[in-house]
């Protein structure tokens, strides 16, 4: 696979050479891969957003590089305002962003930053908001008159209107009921499909990002203690424990299955693997 | 749908207007302290504040009370906080006052011609009133001629804002909290 | 630090009140040993004062040069037009020393005294106001609503700034017009979640029995100890003697 | 046992709303005894955040009737006597704490009900050592982690002395270790000192520590009943948008393989133990 982000020790300390001096990343370096869907998790605090905010430069680190494609995003002026376009970022409840009259114009608003013309300006929009399940006799309406769900998916697709490279969100399902979130997710990843795109979730939820993640970051105190396939870091349960993080519920049934004397892998992370695996056990009895 | 209950006991202020002039007054204080432009022509660095935007915004869509409550006290505010509090009484009449008549100006009509007076009056009693404070400060009537442009530019950039905003602001606020 | 909000504020409106009526020497001496008195029990670094008065500093130049220049009395040296008069000097001296002590003095108060205990010590200076209508205890919910809340909106706002940045959205060029207009993006948004956040505290409060302040009483009891009537004491007294002074041209 | 609230052929709508628009509330027929833990499931517009604003006369019915301990919440006179009986806790924990210091806003409440300074003291540091933020209480708000917030919000309402506590979505901005404090903090609440808890969540296990459930789905309760029985409804739950703890989908997926397994073991050492019977 083809790295699209590299990150390489980057640190960022807060309000440098003053009392509130604070060390939110800590040398840090990961690769990023074309294509993939990378979790980010992580306790409010440990750091993550000011990752994922590096990412397309909204914050510029205080020492080492991220690359883009291999290029340094600050290298040039240019390279750092298009970088805001190639990776797009969602922040937690993003339906505060909202402003413009019509869904259609806030949908518009990052194209239109991008100086395209009002054809592709028009295809893009279409395209955003049925990504993001939005239907068309939604685009004349108010922003302001629409659900709070609705509300999350105009801003979701503001960004992918910009058909960013790289599409990251932050918590993208806090506080919606089940099946809105599940049908955000649904729509995120058929924006990836479709696009190539490489996607960067940070949730709070185990279960989301075992169930959708290619691989999973740990983000602890400015650090990167874990990377690697949701089975290599959900086999570190106590750590993520003390973290504060945790490990599946499946993960936690099947561990304790096995501590009831029953030989079975406890590396299980999802309701499908769960039942695969219990439906392979009896099979094998 | 709430506030009929303090209404009814008789409370001067509703709970929800309470709130409201409240969180305004703190948009004024924090777009005075924090939200800077930084401008093409440079008196001073070119930086300046924006804190008469949510104090014209407040009177328009509030009213003339929280207008000037908002302004006065949030302004005053920033200056109690950062070091200007010899200035804070003269800012709280002043700004007080520009609260009130833009909130009184706009109360019937919300059109842009009456935006557009009342914001004139706003600059001139900002203009005049500081000038007038800073007299009494100073005790002479010459010294306080050089705050005027920066004065003028202030007020004027806000006002220019202010025009741009409000009418989006408006269309925006009905379907939230101007419709009960 | 420690004395009641209420004594600090009625001394500063007091001291505020003698430096205007100081006329000679001696009256602005002693004002100023006064105040240097404060400064030094204060335990406020004197560092934090010059700070402070950084911002007037041209100003105060300004009026010293045209108080210096522009006063008749007995000349002492002159070039054209410019000249330099004796009572010039002294009175370029003494707007210099009265400006200086004026933002010194307000200072003090803002230094010493948390934005909390002045609301509180203004509530209840402005009490005997309520009998004529005026919205005393309302108008320190707002500040203490306001104090509480201005972190928060400052955090909203840098969020709010990145959201928009994230999706291209440029502050930095143009002229006033489009920067008037590129704010839009950021205002619209705050304001809106700002009166929203209103209108959510608004019903937190009914629900917490908020009702106005019939009835109310209050967990944090200021009292007037002997030393902060002490102080009060004082600082009338040193207004009465700059009056004194004032009288016999001191 | 007592009944803390009742409700008899609650209906309620916006009156803003076009006169064909169906009802946020549609014949609610409720009781829950006092000292009881109730969670209330729903979809975003199911109506449940509006029966909670019901339940502090935060909204009057547009027709039928609510009670709280006998008090008609539609009376003004009643007004005060409600909201002292009944807390609400909110959704976003910075929007509900009125003071910029963690003490002063625990004593809002009890300074609107007009307690003895005295004595608010003592509530005051009593809700705090609940709510286990008493070393906290000089603090400044904005600085508190989200499930720390929320806990002051808790403490803030228990200094008002209430016979029962709403929490209207209070968990939904919250990370997981925020979450858990907070339901910690409710649950040693029912449990140590008998207060009413209505829990009203996205989050099925919250909900599954509760006694008693009630889903809501088009201004109507669809189901009422122990988490043990409601939760083997599937069907009906995901049809409301809602889902079901993963313990409880696993073993729904096995029974449809023809699996004689039951769908009560919601816990994790149920579930296990669920498993390692059929596979032992």
């Amino acid at each position: 696979m083809e790295p699209i982000i590299e990150i390489k020790n980057l640190t960022h300390i807060y309000s440098p050479n003053t009392p509130f001096e604070q060390r939110a990343l800590d040398s840090v370096n990961l690769t990023i891969y074309q294509g993939e869907t990378l979790g980010i998790i992580g306790r409010t605090g440990s750091g993550k957003s000011t990752l994922i905010q590096h990412l397309n430069g909204l914050v510029r680190p205080t020492s080492g590089q991220i690359l883009f494609e291999g290029q340094d995003i600050w290298s040039s002026k240019e390279l750092t305002h298009t970088i805001r376009f190639q990776v797009g970022l969602v922040f937690q409840y993003p339906e505060y962003q909202l402003f413009e009259e019509t869904v259609y114009k806030d949908i518009a608003f990052g194209p239109r930053n991008m100086k395209l013309d009002e054809g592709e300006i028009d295809r893009r929009v279409r395209r955003a908001a049925a990504f993001a399940g939005l239907r068309d006799e939604v685009l004349s309406r108010s922003p302001f008159e629409l659900s709070g769900g609705q509300k999350r998916r105009v801003a979701i697709a503001g960004v992918i209107a910009m058909e960013p490279k790289v599409l990251i969100l932050d918590e993208p399902t806090a506080g919606l009921d089940p099946a809105g979130a599940a049908s955000i997710l649904a729509n995120i990843e058929t924006y990836r499909q479709a696009n190539h795109a490489t996607v960067i979730l940070v949730s709070h939820s185990m279960e989301d990002v075992a169930r959708l993640a290619d691989r999973l970051v740990v983000v602890s105190q400015g650090t990167l203690p874990y990377v690697g396939t949701p089975r290599e870091v959900f086999s570190h349960g106590e750590a993520l424990e003390s973290m504060g993080l945790a490990v599946p519920a499946m993960n936690r049934v099947f561990s304790r299955v096995r501590a009831m004397g029953v030989d079975i892998d406890p590396a299980v992370y999802t309701v499908e693997q769960a039942k695969a695996a219990i439906l392979d056990a009896l099979r094998k009895k | 749908m709430t506030t009929k209950t303090a209404a009814q006991r008789g409370t001067a202020v509703s709970v929800k207007s309470l709130a409201i002039t409240a969180i305004c007054l703190v948009l004024v204080y924090v777009f005075t302290a924090v939200v800077n432009i930084r401008l093409p022509f440079a008196p001073n660095g070119g930086l300046i504040h924006l804190g008469n935007v949510p104090l014209f915004v407040a009177a328009i869509l509030f009213g003339k009370r929280t207008g000037m409550i908002a302004g006065g006290i949030g302004m005053a505010l920033f200056d109690l906080l950062s070091g200007w509090t010899l200035w804070a009484p003269f800012t709280l009449v002043i700004v007080g006052c520009m609260g009130f008549v833009v909130g009184a100006v706009t109360e019937k009509k919300k059109s842009f011609p009456f935006y557009l007076l009342a914001l004139l009056l706003a600059c001139a009693i900002k203009i005049g009133g500081y000038y007038l404070a800073e007299a009494v400060i100073y005790q002479n009537w010459v010294v306080p001629l050089t705050s005027i442009p920066g004065n003028l530019i202030q007020v004027g950039a806000a006002a220019i804002i202010t025009l741009v905003v409000i009418e989006p602001l408006r269309l925006a606020a009905c379907h939230t909290i101007l419709r009960k | 630090h420690r004395l009641d909000p209420r004594a600090k504020i009625i001394f500063t409106v007091v001291y505020i009140v003698a430096i205007f009526l100081c006329k000679a020497l001696v009256s602005y001496g002693l004002a100023l040993v006064v105040l240097l008195l404060l400064i030094a029990i204060s335990r406020v670094q004197p560092k934090v004062f010059l700070k402070g008065m950084k911002p007037v500093i041209f100003i105060v130049i300004c009026t010293a040069l045209l108080n210096l220049f522009y006063t008749s009395g007995t000349v002492l040296w002159s070039f054209g037009i410019l000249k330099i008069t004796e009572e010039g000097i002294w009175k370029a001296g003494f707007m210099v020393l009265r400006i200086l002590m004026l933002i010194a003095c307000t200072l003090l108060l803002t230094y010493t005294t948390s934005p909390i205990l002045l609301t509180d010590g203004l509530e209840r200076l402005l009490r005997p106001l309520k009998k004529v209508r005026f919205p005393v205890h309302e108008l320190s919910m707002m500040m203490s609503i306001a104090l509480r809340f201005i972190p928060t909106l400052i955090q909203e706002t840098d969020k709010i700034i990145s959201a928009q940045k994230a999706r291209g959205a440029d502050f930095d060029s143009g002229n006033l017009m489009q920067k008037a207009k590129a704010l839009i993006p950021i205002l619209i948004p705050l304001f809106l979640s700002s009166f929203r956040r209103a209108e959510e505290l608004a019903i937190a409060m009914e629900c917490r029995c908020y009702h106005g302040d019939e009835g109310r009483t209050s967990l944090r009891q200021l009292t007037m100890h002997g030393r902060d009537w002490g102080f009060v004491v004082f600082s009338v007294l040193l207004c009465a003697a700059i009056v004194v002074l004032r009288c016999f041209g001191l | 046992m007592a009944t803390m609230i009742k409700a008899e052929h609650l209906t309620f709508c916006y009156p803003d709303e076009p006169a064909d628009h169906p009802p946020v509330l549609d014949d609610v027929n409720l009781e829950i005894e006092a000292g009881s833990f109730v969670a209330i499931l729903g979809h975003n517009g199911s109506g449940k955040s509006t029966l909670a604003k019901h339940m502090n006369a935060l909204l009057t019915p547009t027709a039928g009737k609510l009670w709280v301990e006998g008090l008609d919440t539609a009376d003004p006179e009643n007004l005060l006597a409600v909201r002292g009986k009944v807390g609400m806790v909110f959704q976003n924990p910075d929007n509900q704490i009125v003071a910029s210091v963690v003490e002063e806003d625990v004593a809002f409440g009890p300074e609107n009900l007009g307690v003895p300074p005295a004595e608010i003291r003592q509530r005051v540091d009593t809700a705090l050592h609940m709510v286990g933020m008493y070393d906290l209480r000089e603090h400044s708000p904005h600085l508190l982690s989200g499930g720390q917030k929320q806990r002051v919000a808790i403490a803030g309402i228990i200094a008002m002395m209430p016979r029962c506590i709403v929490l209207d979505e209070a968990t939904a901005m919250l990370d997981p270790v925020g979450r858990r404090e907070t339901v910690d903090t409710i649950r040693t609440l029912n449990e140590k000192y008998g207060i009413t808890v209505i829990l009203i969540t996205h989050h099925m296990d919250e909900a599954a520590q509760a006694q008693r459930l009630i889903v809501m789905a088009g201004g109507h309760i669809i189901d009422d009943g122990p988490p043990t029985e409601v939760f083997q409804h599937v069907d009906t739950l995901r049809s409301a948008g809602l889902a079901v703890p993963e313990t409880v989908g696993l073993l729904y997926e096995l029974k449809k393989e023809g699996l004689p397994v039951p769908l009560d073991a919601i816990r994790d050492e149920d579930c296990a133990a669920v498993l390692a019977g059929l596979l032992q």
